[in-house]
Formats: structure tokens, C-alpha cells, sequence
């Protein structure tokens, strides 16, 4: 598990997870899209919590191992200000058979979305900004977008 | 009695708190203590359950009991990926 | 759907599904690894026949978009000699999020495995070799194999 | 009434035959009759639900009818990935 600053290398990441006992690939990787629950997002912002991040990233990976019989897998997530298209996280898994390195990939990246200390503030072409599954944080931060009907404080899903 | 700790706000409750740190004294026996007590601070109405805590760097629940001179990290809802 | 005689770039095939509104990418790649029920396997060969691969794989590509709401999809198939570690397959899904990519991914490998015109021989390192998955296929061809214990034409499971 | 068609062999197939392909004149009705009427050529053994057959380059099933001239493409068990 790594947080990184610079734009995530799928490609590199990739080729560290070779052995010759390794069948199967599956590689997740979350782009920043244009748009979140109707609202045309500009870019995002995410912050980390790295100490505890890196942590509970290879705990998750630890789980992972015991779970499946997978071989190699490893996860990066980046931090600070992402434009539309960048990838925001990358995970990677090999196995002998594409079972168990499907069912590894998915649960890691389940996993990481809901435990890791991550958080992250969508920028709209709108000029508001709101941080994403914080639906009661922080109101009265910003009084004068609740007056304005409370757009960037509503319940928000998950990028991806 | 109170207690000397150290509370660090991150994302939306940093925003709010306008300070990434501090040190406070609390009436606090739980973790859970010390977000209601800091309402004022993090500005948070989210429910306990949407939120997460860590105590020296180490996760947390809201029952776990606070120490004097802990460090205490109070986490808005999360949201990798 | 694409065969290629040479080796597959999966860097430069996912960036060909990029697009502001995917959130989601999963890429599952086939690597020839060096073992496969128990007798280690020092290379493999494919041997396609194109015109219908590329048929029925497009045709699987379309099924996927009908069953599940992706943005893109893509498949390239290795054909010849193929060394362990190489990548025989990559399959790419992009979508807005990450359960279609990972539903669509999954089908696509699957349909691709059991429905194209693909063959796959082994080469063992005890200098055997034999058609992956055809039992009693030509079973009178190597009969001086057949007298030394059926080691090439027994039941073989696919790869990964 | 014998049919002229030209078969295909493939991968196990082609090598038991050893061509890939030739012409032959046969009384087949179906699909699966031109595999049956072609043990001999292709060597195998597999039931017919086992492999697959094209015609004309279109995926067919084993009791597609044969006509005159038709090119039948016999498919050993696959194996892609």
C-alpha cells in the first residue's frame, strides 16, 4: 500500500506483480470522472491520512491473502488536487487462475474505499465544492451556501 | 477530571475547526466523548456511526477509553477510491 | 476484438478507453505461467482462426455493452509461440462505476475463453506436449504417447 | 447424394489429418454427419458437444444442413486464455 503525489504508473505497477507461477492479472484502477450525481465536477481533491492509510492499506492486502489464494497484490492511492481522467487509485492482483484474482481485486478495492482515511472534496463547474459521503459534516462551515439550498452539503455516492 | 489531550480534525471538520490540531482539556472517558464535546469545533451532525477515530495513531471505536496525553483523530466520513 | 502476433501493450490498449465519464477501469490480462495440472510447461502456442475470433469476440464485446452500462470495451487475443510470463490475453472494460467493469470484465474472459476458435498447445519440460482441453482429440495420432501412459491427451484445465 | 464440400481442419484436427484443409465428396446431410463421416481423418474421439463447427465461415450447430459447395470448419474443444 502506497499514497503517492505523482501520477499513478499502472503499467510499472504492473510488472512488479510478475512470477512465472502468476496466470491471472486483474488490475482496478477509479478515474476522476466528469460528473457525480448530476453535478459537473471539475476537478478533486483528496485528502490522506497517511500514516493510518498505509496501515489499514496492508491490512486490507493481508486480508486479501488470507482470503484468496492469490500470489501478488498491492494497491496505490493518490493524494492532492486530480483533474478529470487521472487515476486516483490503482489496485492489482495476480493468481495461477482468474477466480480468486477477481474476487481479490474487488474485495481490496471495496475495502480500501470504506476504511482507508480518505477524503475527497469534488470542485463543480458550478463554483461550489463539497466533500463526497459527508452529507451533516461541517454545516454550519458554510452558511451562506445553506441558505442557497443546501446543493453542496446533500448525501453524495462514490466516484466509482 | 479533565484530560490533556491532543485532537487532529481532518477534511470538512478541519475546514471547520480552521486548525488541523490542538490541544484541549476534557470531561472525556470515551473517544465518543470527545467528538460531542468538540461539536463546537468539527461542527459535525454527523451520527457517530458515519464517522471513524483513531487514538495514537492506532484505529479506534467511540467506546474506547481516553487517556491523558492521548493523541485523538477525529475522521469525517470516509471516501477513497 | 483484436489477434496479434505480437506482444500486447496493455499500457497503450487501456489508454485507448479513456474518456471523461469513466470512473471505473478493470483490465484482466492472461500471463502463460509454468505449470498447469501438475507438469511444468516451458512455453505455449496458440493457434486461431482469425476470422471467426474476431467475429465472435466482437460479438461477445457487443453482449457485454447490452448487459451491462459500460462506456468501452476491448479484447486482444496472443496468437504463435507464446513464452512463460508473456500475456496471451487482455481484456479492458471502462465504465462510470466500478461494478459493470468488473461484471463486464469477467463475462468478456469467460465467453472469450469457451466461445472463440482459440487453441492452445503445451509444451512440457519432460518434452511432451499436448492440445489444452481436448481429451480424446486425434487420440490415434501419438500412439508411441499413448503406450507411455496418455501423459499428453488426458483431461487438461484452461490456463487461468 | 454426395455432397462436394472442402473441410477445415484445425489445431489437434489438422495435425492428425496433416492437412489443413481438403476437398471431399460425402453423403452428409448435417453438420455432424460430415464430423462423423471424417473419423478417420481427424482421429478424435470427442463427442460432438465437445467441439464446434463453422460453415462458410458463420458459427453453425451440428445439424445445420450441408450443401453443395459449403466449407465446413471442424473445431477441436477451444481454449482461449
Amino acid at each position: 500500500m502506497r499514497i503517492s503525489n505523482s501520477a499513478i504508473e499502472p503499467d510499472r505497477l504492473r510488472q512488479l506483480l510478475t512470477g512465472d507461477a502468476a496466470g491471472a492479472c486483474v488490475a482496478f484502477e477509479g478515474w476522476i470522472r466528469n460528473e457525480n450525481e448530476g453535478q459537473e465536477v471539475l476537478r478533486l481533491e483528496y485528502e490522506i491520512y497517511e500514516p493510518l492509510a498505509v496501515k489499514e492499506g496492508e491490512k486490507i492486502i493481508g486480508e486479501a491473502r488470507a482470503k484468496y489464494p492469490i500470489l501478488q497484490a498491492d494497491c496505490v492511492h493518490r493524494e492532492g488536487l486530480l483533474e478529470i481522467g487521472e487515476c486516483a487509485v490503482w489496485v492489482g492482483v495476480t493468481s495461477a487462475h482468474r477466480d480468486e484474482a477477481f474476487a481479490a481485486c474487488r474485495f481490496i478495492i471495496d475495502e480500501v474505499k470504506v476504511r482507508l482515511p480518505i477524503w475527497k472534496k469534488e470542485y463543480y463547474v458550478n463554483g461550489d465544492s463539497g466533500w463526497v459521503n459527508c452529507e451533516r459534516c461541517a454545516m454550519h462551515a458554510q452558511p451562506e451556501r445553506k441558505v442557497a439550498g443546501d446543493s453542496n452539503v446533500r448525501k453524495q455516492c462514490v466516484v466509482s | 477530571m479533565n484530560k490533556n489531550i491532543t485532537v487532529r480534525y481532518f477534511a470538512g471538520f478541519r475546514e471547520h475547526a480552521g486548525v488541523g490540531e490542538e490541544a484541549v482539556s476534557l470531561s472525556a472517558a470515551t473517544a465518543g466523548d470527545v467528538y460531542e464535546l468538540l461539536k463546537h469545533r468539527h461542527g459535525s451532525q454527523e451520527p457517530l456511526g458515519h464517522c471513524k477515530v483513531a487514538i495514537n495513531d492506532e484505529m479506534a471505536d467511540w467506546n474506547t477509553p481516553i487517556n491523558d496525553g492521548d493523541t485523538v483523530l477525529l475522521f469525517p466520513p470516509v471516501a477513497g477510491g
